[in-house]
C-alpha cells in the first residue's frame, strides 16, 4: 500500500522529466507544447494525489455518505484553476505557432533560427 | 482609515483588471487608451495612497469574501509591495501616457481594444502579485501576467517577436509550473498556502527532503521568470522585438516582480528555517549574479541592436538586484530593493528614448543613429542622462543603489573588495556600451541627410519626465529608501 | 464483482494503448483512442458504482458526448487533409 | 415536443425539485431551444422524431441481432486462425427518409461483422467480416424492418 | 546666494549662448564673454570674506544618510575658482579670434559646452565634500569631450575617446572605490580641517587608500594614468588651453591637494611611513615626463609633456607635506596655469598665423610675431622658473619646503627638471630669436588677430605680475597653511 | 483496492506519455494525448477529484484535442527527425527524476489522514461548507467563495488567452485562408455526410442542455462554470464541424462572443463589487441576500454563471479564429 | 429478489467483461483496419448493452438509472456514427495509404 501510494509520486516525476525533456529536446513548436501539457499534466497528479484521504470519498457531500470521511477539497480546487491555466497558455502558445507558422513557413525551431540569421 | 481606503489593496488589483472587458468593448478610435489609461492612472493614485499608508507605520491586510486568514485568501501591503506597486504602476501609467502614437504606429487600430485589454490584464496580474500574501493566489496573477504580457509582446511589429514570444511562453510557463510544484510541496507538508502562516508552519518540517525540493523548484521557477542567469535566455529577444511601450512597461517591472516573490520566498518562508539555506545563496546567487552581471554588460558592448544592447544591459542589471540579495545582509537587500526601483527608473527611461528613436528611425542599431543628435536633440539628451543613470554617476538614481550594493559589499568582509571591483568594472563596462550610442549620436556624421523630426511631444514629454525622476531620485531618494529599508528589514524578520 | 469488470475494462484500454502506439495507421489510431474512449465511459459508469457514488453518472456521461466530438474533429481533420492534396483523378 | 424532450431530460437528470432548479431548468431548456432554433433545426426536414412501438420492437430485435452476431464475432476473435473473409456489398435502401436511412446504417454498422462504410443516395456501402454476415445483410431483413418503421 | 549665482550665471550664459546663437555670432560671442566677466566678478567678490576668515558654504540636500550635496569655500578652492573663472575671460577673447580665424564649424557647441565646463570647474572648485567633488569632476570629464573631439574626424574621434577612457575608468575605477573607502571608514566625505582619516585607517591600508586616490584622480595625469593628455592634443588650442590651464588638469591636482590636506590631513599622512611612495611616483613623473617632452618635435605635444612633467610637481610638492610646500604647491597652479595659457595661445597664434605645429618649423619666426613669441618667452622662462616670472616664486616655495623637511629627493627633482626644462625651451627660444628663417618657405604673415594677441599678452603679463606682486596670493594661501597648521 | 487499479492506469499513462514524445508523427502525438487526458481523468476520479476528472476530460479531451489539431491543419503533420543532441538532456532528466523520486521518499505516506493536508485548513472548509453555505459540493464552496478570488484571477486568465488569440490571429482571415484552395471550395463542414449530420443534430440540443444542467448543478454535484462553459462550446463546435464554420458564426455571431467574453468576466466581478457596495469585503457574497446562506448561494450561482459565460465565449472564440485561419 | 437481481447482474457485468476483453483482444489481432474496426464493434455495442443494464439493476429504479439509460443511448448512438466517419475518412484516403489498404475494398473504389 505505501509502495502503490508512493508509485503515484513517482509517475509525478517521471511525466514531469518527459514533458520537461519533450520541450528542451524537441525541435517542433507544437511538439513543445504537447510537452509542455505533459509537464504541467504531472503536477495536476502531483496535487490530486496529495489530496487524497483514506477512505474518504470526493468532497460532495450527501445524505448518501454523510459518514464525514472527504478528500481534501482544496488541491482540487488548486487543480481546477491550474487546469484552466493550461489549457489557456496552450490556447495561446498555439496562436503564436500559427502566426509563426504564416511569417516562417515552418514551425521547426532551428529552421526558424536558421530564417532569423 | 476609512472604509473606501480599506479596499485599497483589492482595488489596486480590480480596477484595472475590471476594465480590461470594458476596453474591448470599444470601437472608437481612441477611446480603449483613454480608458486604459484613466485605469491606470487611478491604479498609480491607488498605489500612492497604499504607499504613504505604509509609510506611516501601517501594514494593510484584507481579506478576500471577509474569510479569515489561512482558509481564505489574504491580500497584505507592506513596505516591500508598496515600493513595488508604485514601479509597476507607474511604469504603465507612464508607458500608457507616452505612448499613444508609438503604439499606434505598431498596432493596426482595429487591434487595439484587445492589446489595451492585455496590457490592463498584464498590469493587473503584475498588481495582483504584489499584494497578495498567498502562494498559489500568485501563480494565478502570475499567469495573467505572463498571458497577457506574451500578448502584448506578440504585438511587435517585427516577425522574430514571434519565436520570441514563443520562447518566452514556454519558459515561463515551465517557470510558473515548478513553483506551482513548489507551492504543492510545500502545500503536502505544512497545510497551508497563506505565506505567513507557511513560514510559521514550515518549522516543524524544515529540511525534510520535500520542502528542501520545494526551495529548488520555487527558486528556479522564479529564477526563469525573472532571467536570473542563466536563466535569462528569453529575455533578450523578447525585450528587443516587443513594441517600444512594451518594452518600457515590462523592462521596468516584469522581471522585477518575479524577484520580488523569489525574495519574499527566500527570505520569509525558507531563509529562518532551512539549514544550510543561507549557503545556497552564497555559493550558487552570488556567482551567477557576478556572471550575470559582467556576462550581460559585454555582450551589450558588442550589440549593435540598440534594443536588443538595452535588454543585455537589463540581464546585468537583474544581477545587481540578486548580487545585493546573496550579500544575506540587511544592508545587501536594502540595495537589493533600492536597485529594483532605481533600475526601473533609468532603464524605463532609456527604453522610452528607444521608443522616441523608434518613432522616427526604422531599424534601431547603432549604425544608423549617427548624428541624430542634432535632429532629435531632447531625446538624445534625455538618453545621456538616463544613461548616466544606469552606469550609476552620482546625482543620478543609479547611483544611490550602487552605493548602497557597495556598502554592503564592503560590509561583507573581505570578499567585499572583489565585489566592489566587479560592481566597479561593470559600471565601466555600462559606460562603454551607453558611451557607444551617445558618440553615435552625438560625434558622428550622418551617412545621408536624415529627414527626421524630434518625437511627438507626449512621448517626449514622458521620457523626460522618467529622467527628471530619475534626477530626482539621485538627489532626494528619501522616499524609495525608506520603503526599501522597511522592506529589507521585513525580509530579514526585523521589525522596523 | 465490479473488479472483474473494471479489470476487464482496464486490460482492454491497455490493448487499445498497444493498437495505438503500434498503429499503423493514423486510423488504427484514431480506432483505438476512440475504443479508449468507450471503455473509459463505461469505466466511469462501474467505479462511480464501486466507490458507492452513483451520483456521478453525469462525469461519464459527459464523456461520452465529448469523445463524439473528439472523433468528428479528427474526421474534419482528415477530410481536410484529403481536399488539401489534389489528387488527379484517374 | 423538442422542449417537451428536454424538459424531461432535465428532470431525470437533476432530481432536484427546488423551486430555484426548476426555474434554472426552464430557463435552461427555452435557451436551448432558442440556439437550436438559430441553429435552423426547424428549417428543413432532416431532423424529425417520431416514435412509435415499432420502434421499440426493432429495436428488441436489433438486440437480438447484436448479441447473436457478436457471439459469432468473439468465436472468430478468439479461434487461433482467423477465419476471416472479408469483402464490400452495396445495399439499396428502401426507406425514403434521411433519418431512416441513417438508422439503417447505424443498424448495420451496431451489429458486429458488419460495418456501414458510407451512406450516398440511398445506397449503403457495407463491410462485412465474413461471407456468412454479407448473406444475412443482403438478406434484406433489416432493410425491410427500418422501412416499416415510418410507415404509419 | 553668491554661490549659488557662480553657478546660474554660466549655465544660464550657456543658454543665452545657444538663444543667441540663432541670432547672430556677435551676439553669441558677446553673451560668452559678459557671462565670463560676470562670473569672475561673482567669484571674486567672495574673497575678502574669505580673507577675514569667514567660510561661506551651501548646503543643499542630503542624498544619503552622511552623503550631502553641498559647497564650501575654503582658500585652496577660492584660489581655484578665482583662477578659472579669470582665465575664462582670456581664454574667450582669444578663442574668439581662434575659432574665428580657423572657421571652426560647430562653434556654438563649442561654447556652450566651455560655459558648461566652467560650471564644472567650479563645482569642483566649491564642493564641499567627496560626494559633490566627484560628481562635479565627472561632469567636468564628459563636458570636455565634446570639445576635445571637436573636429569631428575620425582620429580626433579615436583620441578623444581615449581622453574619456582613460578618466573614466581611473575615476570610477579608482576614485570612485576610494571615495567608497572613505566613506565606509569615516562616515562622511566632508573636507575638514585636518583631515578625516584619522583614527580611522591607518599602515598600508592608508598608503593604498592614497595611491587609489592619486591614480584615481586621472587628471592630475601622475604616470601612467597620463596617457590622455598628449591624446588630447588633437583639440583646438583653446580648447587645449582650458585643458591644461584654465580647468581640467587644475582640477586634477587641486583635487589631489585638496584630499591631502582635508582628507587624509597633512600631518596623519606625514606620520606615515607608507604614503611616501608618493613623492617617488611624482618624482618619476616631473623626470621622465621632461625627458619625452624634450623629444618631442611637435609643439603642442611638448608643451603637453611639459604639462604632465609641471602637474607632477604640483603633487610633489603637496607631497613633500610640509607647509610651505603646499604653499608652493598652491602657487605653482597658478604660475603654471598663467605660464602655460601663455605658451599655448603663442602656439595657438603660430598654428592661426603661419599654420605651424612643429618645433623646427620656428626659425625666426619672432620678427614676425613679436608680440606672440615674447609672450612665449616669458612663458617658458616661467616654466623653467626663472625670474622674473611666476614660476620662479611657485619653486622657491617649494624648494623651502623641501629644505624644511629635508627631502633631497624633492630637491634633486626640482633642480634636476629645471635643468631638463631649460633644455628643451631654450633651443626654441634661441631659435624663434636669432636663427634665421627657412628661406625655401614662402612667408607672408605677421601677427595673429588681435583678439589672440591680446588675449596672450593679458597672460604673458599675469605671468610676470605673479612675480612682481604676490603678496595678495600668498595671504590668501597661508589661510590654507594656516589651516595646515 | 482502487489504488491498485490507479496502479495500471498510472502505467497505462507512463506508456502514454512516452508514446507521445517518441511518435514523429504529431497528429498521432495529439490523438495519444486526448487518450492520455482520458486515462489522466480516470485517475482522479479514482483519487476522488469528480470536478477535477470531468473538467480534465473537457478540456484535455475534449477542447485541447480539437484545439491542436485544428492548428495542425494549419502547421505541419509530421515534426522533423530529431537533432543529434539527445543524450545530454536524456542524461540530465534521468538524474532528476532520480533525484525527485529519491526526494518522494520523504512525502507523507499516502493518504495517510494524519498528513498535514488534511489537519490544518482543509476539515475548516468541509466544516465551513456546510454552515455558511449549505450546499453539498465542497470543492464548488471553496472554488467559488473561500477562494472565489483564485477563480476570478481564473476567469481572467481565460479572458487574457481569448483576447490574445484575438489579437494574433485577429477576425480578418490571415494569409493562408487565402491560398488554401479548400477553404473555397467547400466551407460547408460534413454536410455531405448523412450520418453524423443526423446523429450529430439530434444530440446538439442534448448536449447543450447537458451543458447548462452542469452549469447549474455545480453546487450539488461534480461540475460548474468552467466545466459547463466547455461543453456548450463543445456543442456548438461540434455543429461547426457538421454544419461549417459559417452557419455556426450566424448562430452566434462574432459580436456576441466578444460580449460574452465581457459580460462573463465583468459579472464575475460586479457580484464582488457588490461586495464592498453593501459595506462588507470584496466577494462576500453573504451580503447578497438578508440571509448570510441564501446570499452565499446567490453568489456562487451567479459567480459560476459569469465563468461559464466566458469560458463559453472565449474557446468559441478560439475555435473560431483558429478555423479562420486556415478551413479546419 | 435482492439476490436473484444481483445475480442477473452480476451475470451481465461479467459477460460485458468477457466481450469488452474479445474485443480487445480482436482489435489487435486482426489484419487491417476494417476488420479491427468489427472488433472494436463489438466493445462499442454488445459491451454497453450488457454492462450498463448490469448497473441498472444494481441502481434499481433510481435517478442514476435513468442517467445510466440516457448513457446507454448515447454510447449506441455515437458509437456506430463514429465508427462510420472514421470508416468513411478511411475510405478517402484509402487509396492512397498504403496502410490502410484493406483486403476487401477494390482499388477503384472511391
Amino acid at each position: 500500500m505505501e509502495l502503490l501510494g508512493l508509485y503515484y509520486y513517482w509517475v509525478f516525476a517521471i511525466l514531469l522529466m518527459i514533458g520537461l525533456y519533450a520541450v528542451i529536446v524537441k525541435l517542433n513548436l507544437i511538439k513543445k507544447l504537447i510537452g509542455l501539457s505533459l509537464f504541467q499534466a504531472a503536477v495536476f497528479l502531483l496535487y490530486i494525489t496529495m489530496g487524497k484521504l483514506e477512505g474518504g470519498t470526493a468532497p460532495i457531500v450527501t445524505d448518501a455518505n454523510a459518514n464525514g470521511l472527504f478528500s481534501n477539497p482544496l488541491p482540487q480546487v488548486l487543480i481546477l484553476t491550474a487546469i484552466v491555466v493550461g489549457i489557456s497558455t496552450m490556447a495561446l502558445g498555439l496562436g503564436i505557432v500559427i502566426r509563426i507558422k504564416e511569417e516562417y513557413g515552418t514551425i521547426e525551431e532551428d529552421e526558424i533560427q536558421e530564417i532569423d540569421k | 482609515m476609512t472604509a473606501f481606503h480599506s479596499h485599497l489593496p483589492v482595488l489596486q488589483v480590480i480596477v484595472p483588471m475590471l476594465t480590461a472587458p470594458l476596453v474591448i468593448l470599444l470601437n472608437q478610435k481612441r477611446l480603449p487608451w483613454i480608458v486604459a489609461t484613466a485605469a491606470s492612472l487611478c491604479a498609480f493614485a491607488i498605489a500612492v495612497t497604499l504607499a504613504m499608508s505604509v509609510m506611516a507605520g501601517q501594514t494593510i491586510q484584507y481579506s478576500l469574501g471577509a474569510w479569515p486568514a489561512p482558509w481564505g485568501i489574504e491580500l497584505a501591503v507592506d513596505a516591500f509591495s508598496a515600493l513595488m506597486l508604485l514601479v509597476v504602476t507607474g511604469a504603465s501609467s507612464v508607458a500608457l501616457l507616452a505612448g499613444a502614437q508609438s503604439l499606434d504606429k505598431d498596432i493596426e487600430h482595429h487591434r487595439q481594444p484587445l492589446f489595451y485589454a492585455a496590457w490592463l490584464l498584464a498590469l493587473s496580474g503584475l498588481a495582483g502579485i504584489l499584494v497578495t500574501a498567498d502562494a498559489f493566489n500568485i501563480f494565478v496573477f502570475m499567469e495573467i501576467s505572463s498571458l497577457a504580457s506574451y500578448v502584448l509582446i506578440s504585438g511587435g511589429p517585427d516577425k522574430r517577436a514571434l519565436p520570441a514570444v514563443f520562447k518566452y511562453l514556454v519558459m515561463g510557463t515551465i517557470g510558473a509550473t515548478f513553483y506551482l510544484i513548489g507551492v504543492g510541496l510545500i502545500y503536502m507538508m505544512t497545510g497551508t498556502l497563506n505565506l505567513a502562516d507557511m513560514a510559521f508552519r514550515i518549522e516543524d518540517v524544515a529540511d525534510q527532503t520535500p520542502i528542501l525540493l520545494a526551495a529548488g523548484f520555487i527558486t528556479i521557477g522564479l529564477a526563469l521568470k525573472a532571467a536570473i542567469f542563466p536563466l535569462h535566455i528569453w529575455l533578450p529577444n523578447a525585450y528587443t522585438y516587443a513594441p517600444n511601450m512594451v518594452t518600457v512597461f515590462l523592462a521596468a517591472c516584469a522581471t522585477k516582480v518575479a524577484i520580488y516573490v523569489l525574495l519574499r520566498f527566500d527570505f520569509f518562508v525558507f531563509q529562518p528555517n532551512l539549514v544550510g539555506h543561507d549557503f545556497q545563496f552564497t555559493f550558487f546567487l552570488l556567482p551567477l549574479s557576478l556572471l550575470a552581471i559582467l556576462v550581460g554588460s559585454s555582450v551589450a558592448i558588442f550589440e549593435p541592436k540598440l534594443k536588443r544592447l538595452m535588454a543585455w544591459s537589463s540581464v546585468a542589471q537583474i544581477g545587481y538586484i540578486t548580487l545585493g540579495a546573496s550579500l544575506l545582509s540587511v544592508s545587501g537587500t536594502t540595495a537589493s530593493v533600492l536597485h529594483i526601483f532605481n533600475h526601473s527608473l533609468a532603464k524605463g527611461a532609456l527604453f522610452l528614448v528607444m521608443a522616441c528613436l523608434g518613432m522616427r528611425i526604422a531599424q534601431l542599431r547603432i549604425d544608423n543613429i549617427a548624428g541624430i543628435a542634432q535632429k532629435m536633440p531632447w531625446t538624445m539628451a534625455a538618453f545621456v542622462l538616463a544613461g548616466l543613470s544606469l552606469i550609476g554617476v552620482p546625482g543620478t538614481a543609479g547611483f544611490i543603489s550602487k552605493w548602497y550594493l557597495i556598502t554592503a559589499s564592503f560590509e561583507s568582509g573581505a570578499m567585499g573588495i572583489a565585489l566592489v571591483v566587479i560592481i566597479l568594472i561593470s559600471s565601466l563596462m555600462a559606460v562603454v556600451y551607453i558611451w557607444r550610442i551617445v558618440e553615435s549620436a552625438y560625434f558622428r556624421q550622418p551617412e545621408e541627410d536624415l529627414v527626421i523630426t524630434e518625437a511627438p511631444i507626449p512621448l517626449l514629454l514622458m521620457t523626460w519626465v522618467v529622467v527628471l525622476m530619475n534626477v530626482y531620485f539621485g538627489f532626494a531618494p528619501g522616499v524609495p529608501i525608506e520603503l526599501a529599508t522597511g522592506a529589507a528589514e521585513l525580509l530579514h524578520g526585523q521589525t522596523p | 464483482m465490479y473488479y472483474v469488470v473494471t479489470f476487464a475494462l482496464i486490460i482492454t484500454m491497455a490493448l487499445a494503448l498497444t493498437r495505438a502506439i503500434l498503429g499503423p495507421s493514423v486510423y488504427d489510431r484514431v480506432l483505438a483512442v476512440n475504443m479508449l474512449g468507450t471503455k473509459t465511459v463505461l469505466l466511469l459508469s462501474v467505479i462511480a458504482f464501486l466507490m458507492g457514488r452513483p451520483d456521478f453518472l453525469d462525469l461519464a456521461l459527459a464523456y461520452a458526448l465529448i469523445n463524439f466530438i473528439g472523433v468528428f474533429a479528427v474526421l474534419e481533420f482528415f477530410r481536410n487533409r484529403a481536399a488539401k492534396q489534389p489528387e488527379e483523378k484517374p | 415536443m423538442l422542449l417537451v424532450t428536454l424538459a424531461a431530460a432535465w428532470i431525470l437528470w437533476s432530481g432536484f425539485f427546488k423551486p430555484l432548479l426548476l426555474g434554472l431548468g426552464i430557463f435552461s431548456c427555452f435557451l436551448t431551444y432558442v440556439v437550436v432554433k438559430r441553429m435552423g433545426y426547424f428549417n428543413d426536414q432532416f431532423f424529425a422524431l417520431h416514435f412509435s412501438f415499432r420502434l421499440i420492437g426493432f429495436w428488441l430485435w436489433l438486440g437480438r441481432e447484436v448479441i447473436r452476431s457478436s457471439i459469432d464475432v468473439a468465436r472468430i476473435v478468439l479461434s487461433p486462425s482467423l477465419p476471416i473473409s472479408p469483402r464490400v456489398i452495396e445495399i439499396k435502401v428502401t426507406a425514403q427518409h434521411p433519418v431512416d436511412q441513417v438508422i439503417l446504417a447505424n443498424s448495420i454498422t451496431l451489429t458486429p461483422g458488419t460495418l456501414a462504410l458510407d451512406l450516398h443516395n440511398g445506397v449503403i456501402k457495407v463491410h462485412a467480416l465474413t461471407e456468412a454476415g454479407a448473406t444475412d445483410l443482403l438478406s434484406g431483413e433489416m432493410d425491410k424492418r427500418v422501412a416499416q418503421l415510418s410507415k404509419n | 546666494m553668491t554661490i549659488a549665482l557662480s553657478f546660474l550665471i554660466p549655465i544660464v550664459g550657456a543658454l543665452l549662448i545657444l538663444a543667441a546663437s540663432r541670432v547672430s555670432d556677435n551676439l553669441r560671442e558677446g553673451v560668452t564673454l559678459a557671462t565670463a566677466v560676470a562670473l569672475a566678478i561673482n567669484v571674486w567678490s567672495l574673497i575678502p570674506e574669505l580673507m577675514s576668515g569667514g567660510r561661506p558654504e551651501l548646503q543643499l540636500f542630503e542624498i544619503l544618510p552622511g552623503i550631502d550635496f553641498g559647497f564650501q569655500i575654503e582658500p585652496l578652492g577660492m584660489l581655484f575658482a578665482a583662477l578659472a573663472s579669470g582665465l575664462w575671460i582670456v581664454n574667450s577673447i582669444y578663442s574668439i579670434g581662434y575659432m574665428r580665424a580657423n572657421k571652426e564649424n560647430k562653434q556654438t557647441r563649442f561654447y556652450v559646452f566651455f560655459a558648461l565646463s566652467i560650471t564644472a570647474t567650479i563645482g569642483i572648485a566649491f564642493s564641499a565634500n567627496l560626494f559633490t567633488l566627484f560628481l562635479f569632476y565627472e561632469v567636468l570629464t564628459l563636458c570636455t569631450y565634446p570639445l576635445v573631439s571637436h573636429k569631428g574626424d575620425a582620429k580626433t574621434i579615436r583620441s578623444a575617446r581615449i581622453y574619456l577612457g582613460v578618466l573614466l575608468t581611473t575615476s570610477i575605477g579608482l576614485l570612485l572605490p576610494a571615495i567608497l573607502w572613505t566613506y565606509f571608514v569615516a562616515g562622511t566625505g566632508d573636507f575638514t580641517p585636518g583631515g578625516i582619516l584619522e583614527g580611522n585607517l591607518e599602515g598600508p591600508a592608508l598608503g593604498l587608500l592614497l595611491g587609489l586616490f592619486v591614480f584615481g584622480i586621472g587628471k592630475a595625469a601622475v604616470m601612467p594614468v597620463h596617457r590622455w593628455l598628449p591624446a588630447a592634443m588633437v583639440a583646438p588650442t583653446p580648447v587645449s588651453a582650458l585643458l591644461h590651464a584654465v580647468a581640467v588638469v587644475k582640477a586634477g591636482v587641486f583635487t589631489v591637494i585638496k584630499v591631502i590636506v582635508y582628507i587624509f590631513g597633512v600631518e596623519h599622512l606625514f606620520a606615515e611611513p607608507s604614503s611616501g611612495w608618493l613623492l617617488y611616483a611624482a618624482a618619476f613623473t616631473v623626470i621622465v615626463a621632461s625627458i619625452v617632452a624634450l623629444k618631442q618635435t611637435n609643439i603642442k605635444r611638448l608643451l603637453a609633456y611639459s604639462t604632465v612633467a609641471q602637474l607632477s610637481y604640483v603633487v610633489m610638492a603637496a607631497a613633500i607635506l610640509k607647509p610651505l610646500a603646499e604653499v608652493g604647491a598652491s602657487m605653482h597652479i597658478v604660475a603654471h596655469a598663467f605660464g602655460k595659457i601663455t605658451l599655448f595661445f603663442a602656439a595657438g597664434a603660430i598654428y592661426t598665423a603661419a599654420k605651424k605645429t612643429e618645433v623646427w618649423q620656428l626659425k625666426g619666426i619672432g620678427r614676425r610675431m613679436p608680440w606672440t613669441m615674447a609672450a612665449f618667452t616669458i612663458g617658458a622662462l616661467s616654466m623653467i622658473g626663472v625670474p622674473p616670472t611666476g614660476g620662479f616664486v611657485s619653486k622657491w616655495f617649494i624648494l623651502a619646503g623641501a629644505f624644511e623637511s629635508d627631502n633631497y629627493v624633492a630637491i634633486a627633482t626640482i633642480i634636476g627638471s629645471t635643468v631638463l626644462n631649460a633644455a628643451y625651451f631654450l633651443p626654441i627660444i634661441f631659435a624663434v630669436w636669432f636663427s634665421r628663417e627657412d628661406p625655401e618657405q614662402k612667408l607672408d604673415h605677421g601677427e595673429a588677430p588681435w583678439p589672440m594677441v591680446t588675449a596672450l599678452s593679458i597672460t604673458a603679463a599675469l605671468t610676470i605680475g605673479l612675480f612682481l606682486f604676490n603678496a595678495p596670493l600668498i595671504a590668501l594661501e597661508s589661510q590654507i597653511v594656516g589651516i595646515v597648521k | 483496492m482502487t489504488v491498485i487499479f490507479g496502479f495500471f492506469l498510472l502505467t497505462l499513462l507512463l506508456i502514454t506519455a512516452v508514446a507521445i514524445v517518441q511518435s514523429q508523427n504529431l497528429f498521432v502525438s495529439v490523438m495519444l494525448s486526448g487518450m492520455f487526458s482520458l486515462l489522466l481523468a480516470v485517475n482522479f476520479f479514482l483519487l476522488d477529484a469528480a470536478d477535477v476528472a470531468l473538467t480534465e476530460a473537457a478540456v484535455g479531451a475534449g477542447i485541447s484535442t480539437v484545439l491542436l489539431l485544428s492548428a495542425l491543419a494549419i502547421t505541419a503533420k509530421h515534426e522533423k527527425a530529431p537533432s543529434s543532441s539527445r543524450v545530454g538532456a536524456l542524461i540530465i532528466v534521468i538524474i532528476a527524476t532520480l533525484v525527485l523520486i529519491y526526494a518522494t521518499l520523504g512525502n507523507p505516506q499516502f493518504a495517510d489522514p494524519n498528513a498535514p493536508v488534511h489537519q490544518h485548513v482543509a476539515p475548516w472548509y468541509l466544516d465551513k461548507t456546510a454552515e455558511a453555505i449549505d450546499i453539498p459540493n465542497v470543492v464548488t464552496a471553496v472554488l467559488g467563495s473561500f477562494r472565489g478570488y483564485d477563480t476570478l484571477g481564473e476567469v481572467f486568465v481565460v479572458f487574457t488567452a481569448g483576447i490574445g488569440v484575438l489579437f494574433l490571429l485577429g477576425t480578418q482571415p490571415g494569409p493562408f485562408a487565402q491560398s488554401n484552395p479548400f477553404k473555397l471550395t467547400d466551407p460547408k463542414g460534413l454536410r455531405h455526410y448523412l450520418i453524423p449530420r443526423v446523429v450529430g443534430r439530434m444530440l446538439i440540443p442534448f448536449i447543450l442542455l447537458f451543458g447548462l444542467y452542469v452549469q447549474f448543478h455545480g453546487e450539488y454535484g461534480p461540475g460548474g462554470g468552467f466545466q459547463a462553459g466547455a461543453l456548450i462550446a463543445a456543442a456548438i463546435i461540434l455543429f461547426a464541424l457538421l454544419e461549417g464554420e459559417n452557419s455556426a458564426l450566424k448562430v452566434i455571431p462574432r459580436s456576441v462572443l466578444i460580449g460574452l467574453i465581457a459580460g462573463g468576466a465583468l459579472l464575475y466581478g460586479v457580484v464582488g463589487l457588490f461586495g464592498i457596495f453593501l459595506g462588507s469585503n470584496f466577494l462576500d457574497y453573504s451580503v447578497l441576500s438578508s440571509n448570510p446562506v441564501k446570499g452565499q448561494q446567490m453568489g456562487l450561482l451567479i459567480i459560476e454563471a459569469g465563468v461559464g459565460i466566458t469560458v463559453t465565449g472565449v474557446l468559441l472564440s478560439i475555435f473560431h479564429a483558429f478555423a479562420a485561419r486556415g478551413k479546419f | 429478489m435482492e439476490l436473484f437481481l444481483d445475480i442477473a447482474s452480476w451475470i451481465l457485468m461479467s459477460l460485458g467483461g468477457v466481450f469488452v476483453f474479445i474485443g480487445g483482444l480482436g482489435a489487435l489481432r486482426m489484419p487491417d483496419l476494417y476488420t479491427r474496426m468489427h472488433a472494436a464493434g463489438i466493445t462499442d455495442s454488445i459491451a454497453p448493452i450488457l454492462i450498463i443494464p448490469g448497473l441498472m439493476l444494481q441502481a434499481g429504479l433510481t435517478l442514476a438509472s435513468v442517467k445510466l439509460l440516457a448513457i446507454l443511448v448515447f454510447l449506441l448512438l455515437t458509437g456506430p456514427t463514429a465508427s462510420n466517419a472514421l470508416a468513411s475518412a478511411a475510405l478517402l484516403a484509402g487509396n492512397r495509404s498504403e496502410q490502410v489498404k484493406s483486403t476487401a475494398v477494390p482499388e477503384s473504389e472511391e
